[in-house]
C-alpha cells in the first residue's frame, strides 16, 4: 500500500468563543478513501477549510506528498494540487455550468475566453465522468441537486491529487448519489488521496477504505480499516453514547383524516394531485430529485401560487394564499434549503428560532418578551444539541448540521401546530440529532398532528412514515403502507418508467 | 397544546457547547468593542476637539451642532429601518422639499397650522406609499423607483410652488423651528425622539425583528410567515411620514417652503446610515450607530466651520475625515473578521 | 470688548464670483485688523446652521448672501436671536409677501438689473450688425428652477423686447443643470428645432450657460458672426474666451464689482460693530457690459 | 491514463436534468424575450417619436442625442463591471471635472497636448487605483469609500483651478471635440468604441467573467483561485482611466476644465446602467441593455426639450418615465421571475 500522502499534525484552530479544532492529528493514504465523521460541529468542515487554504490554522502543520505546506489563500491549496468541495455550496449563479467549472482557469487566448473550447471540454469531461449537465445552463436555472453534481464537478475536474467531499450526498437523491460513488471509486484507483465527510453511516462503509472521527474539535479514533468497524463502536465514538434502534418508531393509534389536499396544480407538477393525512400520523413522501415533492408541498403552505386545488384541515377549507396564512392555519413548511430559504444568516441563533412562533405572546401585539424567547432559544439549544458559544451567536457562523437543527426548532416551537410539513429535515445531521429529531416527530405526531416528512433517504422514509407517498416526474406514482414499504416497492414506484425493477434490485443490493 | 415548547428534560446531557472560558472572554470583549468602538471613537474626537478647537465646546455650540443634524437625524431613523430590510430611498430630498412647499402654500391659503401639518404629512405618507407598493408589490428596482419618485415630487414641488419660495407668515408656525425646552430647541427634541422610538421600534418590536429579518434573506423570512410586501410599504411610509415632518420643521426652521431645498440631502442621510454601521446588503442596523453616525457628520461640518477652514479644502478634510472614521471601524473588526 | 469677528456667508462658495468676493473681505479685514469668517451655505438649513455657528464663535455680525433671497425672515430671526448684526450683498432680502425686509441693509443690484443690461448690450449689438430682427433667433438658457437664474433671464427678455425685438423669436433652452454641458445639450436642441434663424444672440444665467450655447453654435457652423453671447460674472470663463486667439461668438460679459461687494461691506458692517453707525440701507452698485475690446480698461476701472 | 477517460458504462442512465422539452423550449423564447425586450421597446419608443415628434428624426438632433450621452455612455461601460463586481463608484463626477482642470493646467503650462493627455489619465488611474484599494484590501464600504473620494477629488479640483475655469486655447485639443468622422463626432465615436471594447472585455475575456463571478459570489470565486482582490482594483483603475478620458473629452468639447463640472454625473451613469439592466446586487450586466439604458436616458432629455416641455413638468416626466421604463421590463420578467 502507498505511503500517508496527507498529513493533519497537531492541527487547531479557534474562532471567538469555540476551538473548532483541537490538536488533530491523523493521515490520509493515496488511493484509498478517508472518511471523516463526527457530531454537528465537531470541526470536519473547519478541517476541510484549512486544507483548502480558506482558513489558516492557529496551531500545528499540514503535510501533503511529504512537503509542509502553508497555504494563504485557496489559489494555493489548488496550485498544490488540493480541491475540496464545500459544505456550503459555492458557485456563481449567474454564470454557466462550463463557467462555473472552469471558474479560476477559463481556457484563454491573449486573455480571451475560448468559450467553444470550455464547452467543448466541460461537455466532455461530464460525458466521461457520467454527469449529464448543459453545459451552457446557468447555476440559477438547475435544482440544487444539479449544482452540488457542479460543484463536485468543479473539484474533480481540477484533476487534483488530493479531494476532500464535505456531505456530497446530503443534497442528492438515488440518481446523482450513485453517479458520485462510481466516481469516487474511479478516483481511488487512480491513487488519488481522497477524503470524504458524512453523517451516513451506509455511505461511508460503502465508500472508505478507512475513518477519522471527530468529537468536540478532538480526534476521538482513527480506524485503519473501515470493514472492520462496528457500527455501534462508530456511533458511540461520535455520540459519545449508545443509540440502538436509531428512528424509534413507535406505532400509534391513527385519528381520523385531519389534512385533506384536493387536485392541487401548480407551475412544476405535471397533474392535479391530492391526498390526505390523519391526525396522529406521519406521512413519508420519496422520490428522486426533481419529481415535485417540495413543489407540492410549497403549493400546499401557499408559498407558490396554484392554479387549482384546495387544501382543507380538520373539515374545513383553508387553501392558505401565502405561508404567513398558513402558518395562522397551523400548517407549517420546514424548506429544504437552508441556506437560501431557511437561515436569517445575519441574525442570531434565537433570533432565527423565535421568529415565527413569537407572534403568539407579544406585549400589545407588537413589543418582544426577550426573556421568553431567550429561554426558549436555551431550551432548543440544549434538546437539540445545537453547538453553539451563545444564543446570540450569528448563526452563519455555525456549522452547516447546527444551523439546519436551529432551523428545525424555528417550526418545531410553533404552538398552534396542526401540520407539520418537514422537507429533508435531517440534511447534514448527525445521528444523535437525528435520533433526536425523530423522537420529537413522533411526539408531535402523538399529540394528534400531521406530520409529512419528505425525503431522499430511504431508510429514513421507512424507518419514520405510517405510510409512505411516492412521487416520479410531478405525479404521484403510488402510496404504501408501513408493512407495505418495502426499499424495492418504494424505489420500483420512484424509478422512471422505462428502469426495470432489476435496476431497482441492484441499488438496493 | 403540546409538549414541544417545553423541551423535555431528557435533553440535558452534558452540553454541546463546550467552548472552553477564555476565548468565550475574548469574544464577549471584542463583541463589546465591535458594538461600540464607533461610540468610543466618536467620545475620543469629542474630547479632543473640546480641548483643541476654541468654541466647541460650549452650550451654544452643542445646541447649533444638534440643530444642524435634527433633520437628517429624524430621516436617518427611517433610513435605517429601510436599508435594514436591503431598500433604499432616494426620494427623501425631494419629499422634505415638497412637504415644507405644501405646508407653507396650505398655511397661505387656510391660515390654519392643523391643515398645514396635516396636509404635510399626509403627502408623505403617500409619496411614502407609492414607493413601497412599487417596490414591494410592482417589484420595481428600489433606485429606479425612488429615484422616478425623487425627479417627480421635486416637480411637484416646483409646480405647486411656481418655483418660488413660499413665505410663511404664522408666528405659531414658525416659533416651532426655535422654541426650547428644557434649553433644548424643539427640532432637536422631536429628532432625539425618533431615535427612542424607532429605537424600541428596532430592538423590542416584531415589526422592527421582521423589517431585519427581511433585508438578510427576504426568502426565508416570507416562509417563516413574514408578510414581505405589506411590511415594505409600511417602512416607506413611515420615511415617507418622518421625512416630512423633517420638511415641515425645516420650513418652520426657514420661514418658508423652499422647492429646491434639501437636494442631495439622501446621500447625506444614507452616508450617515452607512457610517453607523448599517449594512447596504439589509439586514444590520444599530440605531446606536446612526446616531454617531449623524453626529459625526455634523461635528465635522461644524467643526470646519468654527476653524475656518476654507470652502475648498473643506471637501478634501470631509473625505479624508469620512475615510479616518471608517478605516478606524474597519481596524478594530479586522482581527474579528473570518481569517 | 471682544475682538471683531465679522461673518460673510455666500450661497455657492464654489463660484469664481464669491471666491472674489470673499478675497477682497479678506483683504479688507487684514487691513483693519478684524476677524473674518467665510462660510458657505447652499441651502437654508446649511444657513441656520452656520449662523448658529458664528454666534456659537462670538461673532458679532454677518454679511450675507442667502441661498433664497426669501429666507429674509429666517436670517433676521436667526441673527436677532444670536443678537448679530446683519447685512445683505448681491441679492436683497425679502420676506413672505416678497416686499424687502427694512431692517437689513443691502448692497448689491438685482439680478433683474443685471439681465436688463444683458438684453440691453444684445439689443445694441444687433443694431450695430444690422441684422434684420425677424431674422435673430433670442436663446434664452433656461435654469427656472432657481430663482436667479429666472429673473436675471427674465431682466434680459424685457430689455430685448423694449428694444423692439419680437417675442415670437425667443427660445427657451432649459438646462438640466448649471453647468456647460447641459447648457451645450439644451442649445444644441434648440438650434435643431429652430432652424429658420439666420443669426442668434444667446444669454442665460452666467458665463458658462452662454459658453454651452456658443459652443453648440459652432457645431452648427454658426460663429461669431452669426451669433452674440453675452453672459453674467465676468469669470475665468469669460476671460478664456477673451483670450482665444481669434475672436467667438462669446461676445461680452457683464462685470459686477466683487470687489466693492466683499471690501465694502465688510467695511460696513466692521463700523456698525465698532461704532453702532449703521450702514445705508439700500447702496446700490452697477454693472458693466465687458467684451474682449475693452476688458482690460473695464476690469482696471473696477479694481481687478 | 485513467478511467476517468473513459466513460463509465453505468453513467449513461438518462440525464439528472428531467426537465421536460416543453419548458425548455419556453424557456429559450423567455430567455430571449428577457434578453431583448428593452431593446424592443426602445426601437418602439424610438419610431414613435419620430414620426411624431417634429425635428425628432432628423441628422442634426440624432448626433446631438448621442453626443449628449457621450460621457455618460463611456463612464456607463466601466460603471457596469463596477456594478456586475457588486461594487459601487460615486467618484466620477468629481474625477471627470479634475481630470479636465488637470489636463487644461497642464495645457497651459507646458503646451503639450500628450502630456496633458497623459496627465489626465494618469489622475484618473490613481483616483481609481486609491477607491480599489480602500475598498478591496482595506475593506472600506464602498459607498463611503467612493464618497470620501468624491469629495476629496472635487475639493482637488477647486483647489488646483482656485475654483476657476482653466481655459484652453489649442487648437488641436479642442478639435478633438468636434472633429466629425464618418459624419459622427470624435466622442460619439469614443464612446462607441468603449461600449464595444468593454463589451467585448465582459463577455468575451477572463476578466469580464470573474468580473461576474466575484459580484455573484466573491466566496465562490476567491476559493476558485480568482484574485478577487486584485481584479477589484483593476476595475476601478479602469473607471478611472475611462472617467478621466471622459473628462478630458468634456473639457475639449468645452474649451474649458471646470471645476464644479459634472455634479449628480454619478446618479446619471448608476441610473442609466440599472435601468439597462445591471444588477447592483452583483453578477448581472449586459453591455447591450446599458447602451439602451444610456439611450432612454438621453431620449428622454432630448425629447422633451424639442417638446418644449416646461421645466417643472419635466421632472415629473422624466420620473414618469423612468417609471414606465422599468415597469414595462418588470412586467415581461413577470412570468419568469421566481417571485
Ligand atoms: N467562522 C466561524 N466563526 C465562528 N465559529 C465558527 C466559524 N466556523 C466554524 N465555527 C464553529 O466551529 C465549530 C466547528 O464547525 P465545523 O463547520 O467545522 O463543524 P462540522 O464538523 O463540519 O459540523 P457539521 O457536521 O454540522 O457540518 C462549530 O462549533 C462552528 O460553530
Ligand atoms: N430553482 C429551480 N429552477 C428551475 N426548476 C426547478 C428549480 N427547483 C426545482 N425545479 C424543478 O421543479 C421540479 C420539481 O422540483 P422539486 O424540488 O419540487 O422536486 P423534489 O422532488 O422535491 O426533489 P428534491 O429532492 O430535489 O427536492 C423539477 O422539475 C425541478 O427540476
Ligand atoms: O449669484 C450671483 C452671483 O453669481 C454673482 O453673479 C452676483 O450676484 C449673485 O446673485
Ligand atoms: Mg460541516
Ligand atoms: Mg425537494
Amino acid at each position: 500500500m502507498s505511503s500517508a500522502y496527507l498529513q493533519f499534525d497537531q492541527v487547531s484552530k479557534i474562532f471567538p468563543g469555540v476551538k473548532a479544532l483541537n490538536g488533530v492529528s491523523f493521515e490520509a493514504r493515496a488511493g484509498q478513501v478517508h472518511g471523516l465523521l463526527g457530531e454537528n460541529g465537531a470541526g470536519k468542515s473547519t478541517l476541510l477549510k484549512i486544507l483548502g487554504g480558506q482558513y489558516r490554522p492557529d496551531g500545528g502543520r499540514l503535510v501533503v506528498g511529504g512537503q509542509e505546506r502553508h497555504f494563504s489563500s485557496a489559489a494555493d491549496a489548488i496550485a498544490a494540487g488540493i480541491a475540496v468541495i464545500h459544505q456550503e455550496l459555492q458557485y456563481v449563479p449567474e454564470l454557466t455550468v462550463a463557467e462555473n467549472v472552469l471558474l479560476g482557469r477559463l481556457p484563454q487566448r491573449f486573455g480571451f475566453v475560448n468559450k467553444a473550447a470550455a464547452r467543448q471540454l466541460v461537455r466532455t469531461r461530464l460525458a466521461e465522468i457520467g454527469v449529464d449537465l448543459d453545459p451552457d445552463a446557468r447555476l440559477m436555472d438547475l435544482s440544487i441537486a444539479q449544482r452540488q453534481m457542479v460543484e463536485i464537478c468543479k473539484a474533480v475536474l481540477q484533476d487534483a491529487q488530493v479531494i476532500a467531499f464535505d456531505e456530497p450526498t446530503s443534497s442528492l437523491s438515488h440518481r446523482e448519489t450513485e453517479v458520485l460513488f462510481k466516481l469516487v471509486a474511479d478516483l481511488r484507483a487512480q491513487g488519488r488521496t481522497l477524503i470524504y465527510i458524512s453523517h451516513r453511516l451506509e455511505e461511508l462503509y460503502t465508500l472508505c477504505d478507512a475513518c477519522t472521527i471527530f468529537r468536540d474539535g478532538r480526534k476521538v479514533a482513527t480506524h485503519p480499516v473501515m470493514a472492520e468497524v462496528p457500527r455501534e463502536t462508530l456511533i458511540s465514538d461520535m455520540v459519545g453514547r449508545e443509540l440502538n434502534d436509531i428512528y424509534g418508531y413507535r406505532a400509534r393509534p391513527l385519528g381520523d383524516e385531519r389534512l385533506k389536499v384536493t387536485g392541487l396544480h401548480g407551475a412544476a407538477l405535471r397533474e392535479p394531485l391530492s391526498f390526505s393525512v390523519r391526525s396522529g400520523e406521519v406521512l413519508g413522501f420519496f422520490g428522486l430529485v426533481g419529481a415535485g415533492r417540495s413543489e407540492l408541498m410549497r403549493l400546499l403552505y401557499g408559498a407558490d401560487p396554484r392554479s387549482q386545488g384546495q387544501v382543507a384541515l380538520d373539515g374545513q377549507v383553508v387553501s392558505p394564499r401565502g405561508p404567513s396564512a398558513a402558518i395562522d392555519a397551523g400548517i407549517v413548511l420546514c424548506p429544504e434549503d437552508r441556506k437560501e430559504q431557511g437561515i436569517l444568516a445575519e441574525s442570531s441563533v434565537a433570533e432565527n428560532i423565535n421568529i415565527s412562533c413569537r407572534r403568539h405572546e407579544l406585549l400589545g401585539g407588537l413589543f418582544l418578551r426577550h426573556r421568553k424567547e431567550a429561554a426558549r432559544a436555551d431550551a432548543f439549544i440544549r434538546r437539540l444539541r445545537v453547538k453553539t458559544p451563545n444564543r446570540e451567536q450569528e448563526i452563519r457562523l455555525l456549522s452547516g448540521g447546527n444551523q439546519q437543527k436551529v432551523i428545525l426548532a424555528r417550526w418545531l416551537a410553533e404552538p398552534g401546530l396542526k401540520v407539520l410539513i418537514l422537507d429533508e429535515p435531517t440534511r447534514g445531521i448527525d445521528v444523535g440529532a437525528k435520533n433526536e429529531i425523530y423522537q420529537i416527530i413522533h411526539e408531535v405526531a402523538e399529540s394528534g398532528c400531521c406530520v409529512i416528512v419528505i425525503s431522499s433517504e430511504l431508510p429514513e422514509v421507512l424507518g419514520i412514515s405510517d405510510r409512505v407517498i411516492v412521487m416520479r416526474e410531478g405525479r404521484i406514482s403510488g402510496e404504501l403502507s408501513r408493512a407495505a414499504a418495502s426499499e424495492t416497492a418504494v424505489l420500483s414506484l420512484a424509478l422512471p418508467d422505462m428502469q426495470t425493477q432489476a435496476t431497482a434490485q441492484a441499488i438496493t443490493a | 397544546m403540546n409538549t414541544l415548547t417545553t423541551p423535555s428534560s431528557s435533553s440535558t446531557s452534558p452540553s454541546t457547547s463546550t467552548a472552553s472560558d477564555r476565548p468565550a472572554m475574548n469574544s464577549k470583549h471584542r463583541a463589546w468593542l465591535n458594538e461600540h468602538s464607533m461610540t468610543l471613537g466618536y467620545a475620543l474626537l469629542f474630547v479632543v476637539l473640546a480641548f483643541s478647537v476654541e468654541n466647541f465646546f460650549s452650550a451654544a455650540n452643542i445646541v447649533g451642532l444638534m440643530l444642524s443634524v435634527a433633520q437628517i437625524g429624524m430621516v436617518a431613523c427611517t433610513m435605517m429601518l429601510c436599508l435594514a430590510s436591503r431598500d433604499f430611498d432616494l426620494s427623501v430630498g425631494s419629499t422634505i422639499a415638497f412637504s415644507g412647499v405644501l405646508g407653507a402654500i396650505i398655511l397661505e391659503r387656510t391660515q390654519s397650522v392643523g391643515l398645514a401639518i396635516g396636509g404635510g404629512l399626509l403627502a408623505g405618507a403617500l409619496i411614502g406609499a407609492g414607493n413601497g407598493v412599487l417596490i414591494a408589490y410592482l417589484r420595481v428596482n428600489a433606485l429606479i423607483a425612488t429615484l422616478a419618485t425623487m425627479l417627480m415630487v421635486r416637480g411637484l414641488a416646483f409646480i405647486v410652488s411656481k418655483g418660488q419660495a413660499v413665505g410663511i407668515a404664522d408666528e405659531s408656525f414658525i416659533s416651532f423651528g426655535d422654541t426650547r425646552l428644557f434649553g433644548l430647541p424643539l427640532p432637536v427634541l422631536v429628532a432625539a425622539a425618533c431615535f427612542v422610538v424607532f429605537g424600541v421600534l428596532l430592538n423590542h418590536t416584531v415589526f422592527g425583528r421582521n423589517t431585519l429579518a427581511i433585508g438578510g434573506n427576504p426568502e426565508a423570512a416570507r416562509l417563516a410567515g413574514v408578510k414581505v410586501e405589506k411590511l415594505r410599504v409600511w417602512i416607506f411610509l413611515l420615511q415617507g411620514v418622518v421625512t416630512a415632518m423633517a420638511g415641515l420643521i425645516l420650513a418652520s426652521r426657514i420661514t418658508s417652503g423652499q422647492p429646491n431645498s434639501a437636494q442631495g440631502f439622501e446621500l447625506d442621510v444614507i452616508s450617515a446610515c452607512v457610517l453607523g454601521g448599517v449594512s447596504l446588503l439589509g439586514g444590520r442596523a444599530r440605531i446606536f450607530g446612526v446616531l454617531i453616525g449623524v453626529l459625526i457628520m455634523g461635528t465635522v461640518e461644524n467643526v470646519m466651520n468654527l476653524l475656518d477652514v476654507d470652502a475648498f479644502y473643506q471637501y478634501l478634510m470631509r473625505g479624508l475625515i469620512l475615510l479616518a472614521a471608517v478605516l478606524l471601524d474597519q481596524l478594530k473588526t479586522r482581527g474579528a473578521a473570518r481569517r | 470688548a471682544d475682538p471683531i469677528k465679522i461673518g460673510f456667508l455666500v450661497k455657492q462658495a464654489e463660484e469664481p464670483w464669491f471666491q472674489d468676493e470673499w478675497r477682497y473681505a479678506e483683504q479688507a479685514a487684514k487691513e483693519k485688523g478684524f476677524a473674518l469668517v467665510k462660510i458657505g451655505v447652499p441651502n437654508g438649513e446649511k444657513m441656520i446652521a452656520a449662523i448658529d455657528n458664528l454666534a456659537a464663535q462670538k461673532a458679532q455680525g454677518f454679511v450675507i448672501c442667502a441661498p433664497d433671497v426669501k429666507l429674509g425672515v429666517a436670517v433676521e430671526r436667526a441673527a436677532k436671536r444670536n443678537n448679530l448684526r446683519v447685512m445683505s450683498v448681491d441679492d436683497q432680502l425679502v420676506d413672505g409677501a416678497g416686499k424687502p425686509i427694512a431692517s437689513i441693509p443691502h448692497m448689491g443690484i438685482s439680478a433683474y438689473e443685471i439681465g436688463k443690461q444683458v438684453g440691453n448690450g444684445l439689443a445694441e449689438e444687433i443694431k450695430q450688425r444690422g441684422w434684420n430682427m425677424a431674422e435673430v433667433g433670442a436663446l434664452r438658457m433656461a435654469f427656472d428652477q432657481l430663482p436667479t437664474a429666472r429673473e436675471r433671464t427674465q431682466g434680459a427678455v424685457d430689455a430685448l423686447k423694449a428694444a423692439g425685438f419680437p417675442a415670437a423669436n425667443l427660445v427657451d433652452a432649459p438646462q438640466a443643470k448649471t453647468d456647460t454641458e447641459s447648457a451645450f445639450n439644451a442649445a444644441n436642441i434648440a438650434f435643431t428645432k429652430q432652424a429658420k434663424f439666420k443669426h442668434w444672440v444667446a444669454f442665460g444665467m452666467n458665463d458658462e450657460a452662454v459658453l454651452g450655447a456658443v459652443r453648440a453654435a459652432e457645431g452648427r457652423a454658426l460663429r461669431e458672426d452669426a451669433v452674440v453671447g453675452i453672459g453674467i460674472g465676468g469669470s475665468q470663463t469669460a476671460l478664456n474666451e477673451f483670450a482665444k486667439p481669434k475672436p467667438t461668438a462669446f461676445y461680452g460679459t457683464v462685470l459686477i464689482s466683487p470687489k466693492r461687494h466683499g471690501y465694502e461691506t465688510v467695511l460696513m458692517m466692521q463700523q456698525w460693530i465698532a461704532s453702532g453707525q449703521a450702514p445705508a440701507a439700500v447702496t446700490l452698485t452697477t454693472g458693466t457690459l465687458m467684451t474682449r475690446r475693452n476688458q482690460d480698461a473695464v476690469r482696471k476701472q473696477m479694481g481687478l
